[in-house]
């Protein structure tokens, strides 16, 4: 029996211990495995579409006991996402770690964090999430940390710690919640849950562990120093994936695990938090010196406008409206992945031309890369959420989810975080149109300019006009 | 349930939820990577604490071995980070010598 | 660089209000423990996995998934270590005393090491103690003054280290290749391939600890790099 | 109710909470951890009692053990390095 | 039956080939040419077909549902087939003035990139069904015409192209702030003719007129309604095709399109006159037509003085839409029309004056005349039409306004009309009476030669000459049939109803 689901954890892991094992070839056998896992991720996000969510009981054990997969039109929505991002970031990292010392540990870390990533979108037993979440968390600081400078080191060891505390957090309330329920299984769990103070502590115990590894304003502080000091292809990774994972795992546990006892205060909350994180990462993304670090910024203010539907999901009206919200929810996660992983690689490129990523002096450089400036071009329309990009439509549930239920404070938020991310992505944008000729052809390396291009076309141009395929991918 | 038994369970396992909050009040207050990592491996030691006293029933009975595996688990995790974090340290500290 | 004092006041009170609320939550989860079913299920099935110890058929059967994800943690602590830089100089050699010692030690540690490994399909131990034993006697060759902690070459020991998880997948996906589903162990063999497993398991993590140990990629890598 | 064992219970209980908070309070990397290693042992022990006997072995082979190894020998590999770069 | 892929075709037509020149390397110079006349010409032919097809009753309508209530349409009533016969046909002969423009400068393949979209944008606008739609293609407007007004890269492109976005971005988002709160309440915004919101219960009226103010707001920063005007005559910076499209196609076009479609298809015009907002409409677009005439007189650069004149010509059409009835009606619409034609062909002029002889202020026009008959000819037609003189077309909208306020008792607009008129003579004729009448000097600042017969590069002469026959032709032959003012009737007539 061929388990879909199984397989895409199994590729990139394989992937990892093949590289692992024969390190000479790593481009070309990561090339390999990025697409056997990109294809079997997209085989899975296909067998859901047709024929709704897929369940595999590993081990062959009933699921109490054994530990279940499961895929589910959301978990196959972010898989397909990730996986294309990450097939565009290995494309990417095959030519920007050609002639670098760090490709020998590039390869094997990055198919180590795809496992972690593919094996959590999957995951429905809550102490797996937790293996996944360390696998995740290691993984990634590693990566993040190969830039090799004392920057890179320190900001990734306060992630790694920090992550690490986040995941313990979790663990305990994992560990409350089989104590009370006696199972690990999320839908199990989610089926006997009663209010009360074990499930209360455990749901404050899990999200708030989950918020830290999400960026969740005021626990962002960790996330622009790591994402700003790795290398591009790395940040590109972390910015739109890894700390998506968290922030899906925190909507995931809110609408799947905690629904009988989130309460509208405590959305409320979380929704306050959201707005915050959007008026502060958007300021200092405004006010940032330097490219990456902009980006990095920017990543919290969209963190904090996945936090914000939260209250609306709890105050929507009825059914239909819920739906929506989850959709555009999606479609908001969707594109900031494929935007800021666009923008990222996007960001490298200029870096090696130039040398640096000072915005104040990118005059010209930005001219001279012609497509990866389109890049940043659309991959910063796409995060402002100009149409037809998924932010904007995203938006617009968003403010008429805020209107409808009578929040009408959200709105103000919105609409401010849209111009100061305007401000940002055209102060940057701004630089592109000097005196200074382009050079004759507007693309020079085809494989790492066009993988940061074609992403940042899929983030304005794909995910919003394929909101209905979306939609029918999570039911509703 | 046998009184005596959810005794020392409760009894082991707020001692683990004790730990763990030491563990992270060290975290939070503490400065330096050695004091982190004591702070969070007895974080961990913590959660794990509760997880071995809930799977406790007795002395007579079999415990509820799948905590335990967890625990096991997680043990190794830790472990793993805590190597890592290490590296990290010793390559900060190699830099500022040769800085 | 104290944080401020207002801090350190205001952590232990939260810190203490937390404790009260997580306690009460852990009491009210214990008295209304409805978990038994679980337990009881899983030691009811512990012949069935093809080991006899509980704690065994868990880790390597009912959630043989989780190890090897677990096993897969290891593996990337150990190349985040070598991605950092190049392992520590060796410890000084030791006097007469500790060196004779040490040969005493590792051996042993060595037979305890598989001692447990057989052990555990029935009673107490398995790979992970197992693995920790060889760790330990490599930490203990390295503190006894060898550079590489009795470890081999670089390319094998990037073997060994992704030996336990590489048979653990490829064991995975045979078995659903061969119809039987990912990670499905059929009945008559589980016993023997819980035992592959756990032995190949047992040296990563023992080669992983020591590699860890040593705190930075081997020698010959980095002169190839240089 | 068996008191002695509740005795025996809550001495452990108070000694393991004891020796984590000196560890944690401790400023000396080297004592602490040494602390820390105790701890973890005493913590195997709890275990035992606790009828978890792998786990007290993994625990005071891994998490006490080779932890505290770990923590051990980067505070000593860390030290001759800052003498050495002093008296150059 | 609906045909499902025409409307979709027209943006695609330029949406395409704009998408393949970005690719193109800088020198394939007749590949680029190739590609934007083809989707130039190719869209002209897809809009005649669509023309004919309106006229015997076709229905085009491409739809996509994004989700429930979320829905992208393009469809084609005659409104929108006005607009996109006016963009289509500029463009053409934009795009010709364009390649004769910058045939030796930087950055060709990006311009017309971007330039390509920025039409592809237009049309979008036209023929969007809804508010939502044209929401997503007023947005893709401003993101494309931003790199065309910053083309240059000189520090004062920079600035004006970020005054520019400042503006039109916060209108954007305040635009779509008040299309989601109308949509809140009375659900999808399809624009239909009569209006949408006569039927909705009395009690949400005062919603409505906020969000008649939020959306004004939105729409007027692209129209250039005082106080939101500021961003056009720092957008001068542009090349002049640029300007030239800016100001009579898509840019500002696109904004007053925009309070056509909220007066006449969201609101309807009977509603908005009940809740008293269209005097409110009627107050800015005076404003505005008094203030930019105003302005217009007192520059010396030609390009902000026809800027200005731009702020002050665009409010007839929002001052049209703001007096009631089917003659006031027309006059607004047809002056849609008829402001493109004559606008681009003074933006032309302007650049031809420009890059032939380095002329770029008003006083150094002196007997331009001599030197460039045929563009100062065609600049004549444009001015006089501004002013209103018979028989160009502007006078037709001049006319048609009058009678409407007379019709509707807005005395007051008659007054505006005469007193805008006399300004418009005030800073024309000056110009036109310099061309003409005084001495050329003896140099000229920078004087361009082209190895060509003709007194100027004939990509630059040919599209000034044929709109300004276009604007003569609008007015002389405004009873034909298929005439710019008979469509504009037929949109009145459906509007106001039997």
């Amino acid at each position: 029996m061929l388990d879909p689901l199984a397989l895409a954890v199994a590729w990139p892991l394989l992937g990892a211990l093949s590289i692992t094992l024969l390190p000479r070839w790593a481009a070309h056998l990561g090339i390999l495995a990025a697409v056997g896992a990109t294809l079997s991720a997209l085989g899975v996000a296909f067998a859901v579409m047709d024929s709704g969510s897929l369940t595999s009981e590993l081990g062959g054990w009933k699921i109490p006991l054994g530990i279940g997969l499961r895929a589910d039109g959301l978990a196959a929505a972010f898989l397909a996402m990730v996986n294309l991002v990450a097939l565009g970031v290995s494309i990417h990292a095959s030519v920007y770690f050609a002639d670098s010392k760090a490709r020998h540990h590039f390869w094997p870390l990055w198919f180590l964090l795809w496992t972690a990533l593919n094996a959590l979108w999957l995951a429905r037993d809550l102490f797996n999430l937790y293996v996944t979440l360390e696998l995740m968390g290691l993984s990634a600081a590693a990566l993040g940390a190969l830039s090799g400078t004392r920057e890179s080191i320190s900001a990734n060891l306060r992630y790694l710690l920090l992550g690490l505390a986040g995941s313990m957090t979790y663990l305990l309330g994992v560990a409350l919640l089989y104590v009370a329920y006696g199972s690990l299984d999320l839908v199990q769990v989610a089926r006997s849950l009663a209010p009360g103070p074990s499930s209360a502590a455990a749901c404050a115990l899990m999200i708030g562990g989950l918020s830290l590894k999400a960026a969740l304003f005021p626990l962002h502080f960790w996330l622009p120093p790591a994402h700003a000091s790795a290398p591009a292809p790395v940040s590109a990774a972390l910015s739109a994936l890894v700390v998506k994972a968290a922030i899906y795992l925190v909507l995931r546990l809110w609408l799947d695990l905690f629904a009988g006892i989130a309460n509208a205060s405590a959305a409320m909350l979380l929704g306050l938090l959201g707005g915050s994180a959007v008026l502060w990462g958007s300021w200092q993304a405004l006010r940032a010196e330097r490219l990456k670090l902009l980006a990095a910024y920017s990543t919290v203010a969209q963190i904090g406008y996945l936090a914000m539907f939260l209250p609306l999901i709890a105050a929507a009206a009825d059914e239909r409206g819920r739906a929506s919200l989850l959709v555009a929810w999606v479609l908001l996660a969707l594109t900031h992945g494929l935007a800021k992983a666009s923008f990222f690689l996007a960001t490298g490129l200029v870096q090696k031309t130039t040398g640096h990523d000072r915005i104040a002096e990118l005059g010209g450089a930005a001219q001279s890369l012609p497509a990866a400036t389109f890049a940043l071009g659309l991959a910063g329309a796409a995060l402002i959420g100009l149409p037809p990009s998924g932010t904007f439509f995203a938006k617009w549930i968003l403010i008429q989810a805020a209107i409808a239920s009578g929040q009408w404070w959200w709105v103000p938020v919105i609409m401010l975080g849209t111009l100061l991310a305007l401000g940002y992505v055209f102060r940057l944008l701004a630089r592109a149109f000097t005196r200074e000729p382009t050079p004759p052809h507007f693309v020079t390396s085809a494989r790492a300019e066009l993988s940061a291009l074609l992403l940042a076309v899929l983030a304005m141009l794909g995910v919003g006009l394929a909101a209905r395929p979306i939609a029918n991918l999570l039911g509703v | 349930m046998n009184p005596e038994i959810l005794i020392t369970q409760m009894l082991y396992g707020c001692i683990g939820l004790a730990l763990f909050l030491l563990g992270i009040g060290s975290f939070i207050l503490h400065e330096g990577l050695w004091r982190r990592l004591i702070a969070l491996n007895v974080v961990g030691s913590g959660v794990f604490h509760v997880l071995v006293a809930v799977a406790y029933r007795g002395l007579e009975q079999t415990p509820d071995p799948i905590p335990h595996a967890l625990v096991l688990t997680g043990i190794v995790v830790a472990v793993s980070a805590t190597a890592l974090a290490l590296a990290f340290g010793r390559h900060l500290e190699d830099q500022n010598d040769h800085a | 660089m104290r944080p401020p004092s207002l801090l350190c006041l205001l952590v232990p009170l939260l810190l203490l209000a937390l404790g009260l609320s997580l306690g009460w939550a852990l009491g009210d989860g214990l008295k209304g423990y409805s978990g038994e079913r679980l337990a009881e299920v899983a030691l009811e099935l512990v012949p069935e996995s093809g080991a006899t110890h509980p704690v065994t058929s868990v880790l390597l059967n009912f959630r043989g998934y989780d190890t090897l994800l677990e096993l897969a943690v290891l593996l990337t602590a150990l190349l985040g270590i070598w991605s950092l830089g190049p392992a520590a100089p060796p410890y000084p050699p030791p006097g007469l005393v500790l060196a004779s010692l040490v040969g005493w030690v590792v051996p042993l540690l060595i037979i305890t090491g598989g001692y447990l490994l057989w052990v555990g399909a029935y009673a107490p131990g398995g790979a992970f103690q197992a693995g920790a034993m060889l760790g330990a006697a490599g930490v203990t060759l390295t503190l006894a003054g060898h550079p590489t902690g009795g470890l081999p070459a670089e390319p094998w020991q990037r073997l060994l280290a992704a030996l336990g998880t590489l048979v653990f997948l490829l064991m995975g996906l045979g078995l659903m290749a061969l119809g039987s589903g990912f990670l499905i162990y059929p009945k008559g063999i589980a016993k023997w391939l819980i035992l592959i497993i756990e032995a190949t398991a047992t040296l990563s993590i023992g080669v992983t600890l020591i590699a860890a140990f040593l705190g930075g990629r081997p020698m010959s890598l980095r002169n190839r790099s240089r | 109710m068996n008191l002695f064992l509740f005795c025996f219970d809550l001495l452990l209980s108070l000694t393991l909470l004891a020796l984590a908070v000196a560890a944690l309070s401790s400023r000396d990397p080297r004592r602490g951890v040494i602390l820390f290693i105790t701890f973890g042992l005493l913590l195997a022990l709890v275990w035992a009692r606790l009828r978890a006997p792998d786990l007290a072995l993994t625990e005071a082979a891994i998490g006490a053990g080779l932890t505290g190894a770990l923590m051990l020998g980067a505070a000593r590999r860390a030290a001759p390095r800052f003498d050495s770069e002093d008296s150059r | 039956m609906a045909d499902p892929y025409l409307p979709l075709a027209i943006v695609l037509s330029s949406a395409l080939p704009g998408a393949l020149i970005f690719f193109l390397d800088e020198e394939f110079h007749r590949l680029r040419t190739a590609l934007n006349l083809f989707g130039a010409i190719f869209k002209l032919i897809l809009v005649g077909w669509m023309i004919w097809g309106v006229f015997h009753g076709h229905v085009y309508l491409s739809h996509l549902e994004l989700l429930p209530g979320l829905e992208l349409i393009l469809s084609a009533d005659a409104l929108s087939v006005l607009f996109v016969t006016l963009s289509t046909v500029l463009w053409l002969v934009t795009t010709i003035y364009a390649i004769g423009y910058l045939e030796h400068s930087p950055n060709r393949s990006r311009f017309f990139g971007f330039f390509s979209l920025c039409v592809s944008a237009t049309v979008g606008i036209a023929l969007s069904g809804n508010l939502l739609t044209f929401i997503v293609f007023y947005e893709i407007l401003t993101l494309a015409t931003y790199p065309l007004v910053a083309h240059r890269g000189t520090p004062e492109a920079d600035r004006g192209a970020r005054i520019y976005l400042a503006y039109t971005m916060t209108g954007g988002v305040v635009l779509l702030t008040g299309a989601v709160w109308l949509q809140t309440l009375i659900g999808p915004l399809n624009f239909t003719q009569g209006g949408l919101l006569s039927t909705a219960p009395e009690s949400l009226h005062p919603q409505f007129i906020w969000i008649f103010f939020l959306l004004l707001a939105g729409l007027g920063v692209k129209a250039a309604l005082v106080p939101l005007h500021g961003w056009l005559p720092q957008a001068m910076v542009a090349p002049a095709p640029v300007s030239a499209l800016l100001h009579a196609v898509a840019v500002v076009k696109a904004g007053a399109f925009g309070i056509v479609r909220l007066v006449y298809d969201l609101y309807g015009v009977e509603f908005a006159y009940g809740l008293g907002l269209l005097d409110v409409l009627g107050a800015f677009a005076a404003a505005t037509i008094l203030y930019g005439s105003l302005k217009a007189l007192s520059q010396d650069s030609l390009k902000k003085r026809l800027a200005y004149s731009t702020v002050s010509q665009v409010s007839y059409i929002a001052l049209g839409a703001s007096i009631l009835g089917p003659i006031a009606t027309i006059g607004g619409l047809v002056h849609l029309v008829h402001q493109g034609l004559m606008k681009i062909t003074l933006f032309f002029c302007a650049g031809n004056y420009a890059e032939t002889l380095g002329i770029h202020q008003v006083s150094e026009m002196n007997g331009v005349g001599r030197r460039l008959p045929w563009t100062t000819l065609a600049l004549t037609v444009g001015a006089l039409g501004m002013i209103g003189v018979p028989p160009v077309a502007g006078f037709v909208t001049k006319w048609y306004l009058g009678l409407g306020a007379a019709d509707a008792g807005a005395y007051w607009a008659i007054l505006l009309l005469i007193a805008s008129s006399l300004l418009n003579a005030a800073y024309f004729l000056p110009i036109l009476y310099r061309a003409w009448f005084r001495p050329p000097p003896p140099s000229w600042p920078e004087e361009h030669r082209f190895p060509t017969r003709l007194e100027t590069d004939p990509a630059l002469l040919w599209p000034p000459l044929i709109t300004a026959v276009l604007s003569l032709g609008a007015g002389l032959f405004a009873a034909a049939p298929f005439s710019p003012l008979e469509w504009v009737r037929l949109i009145a007539a459906r509007e106001y109803g039997p």
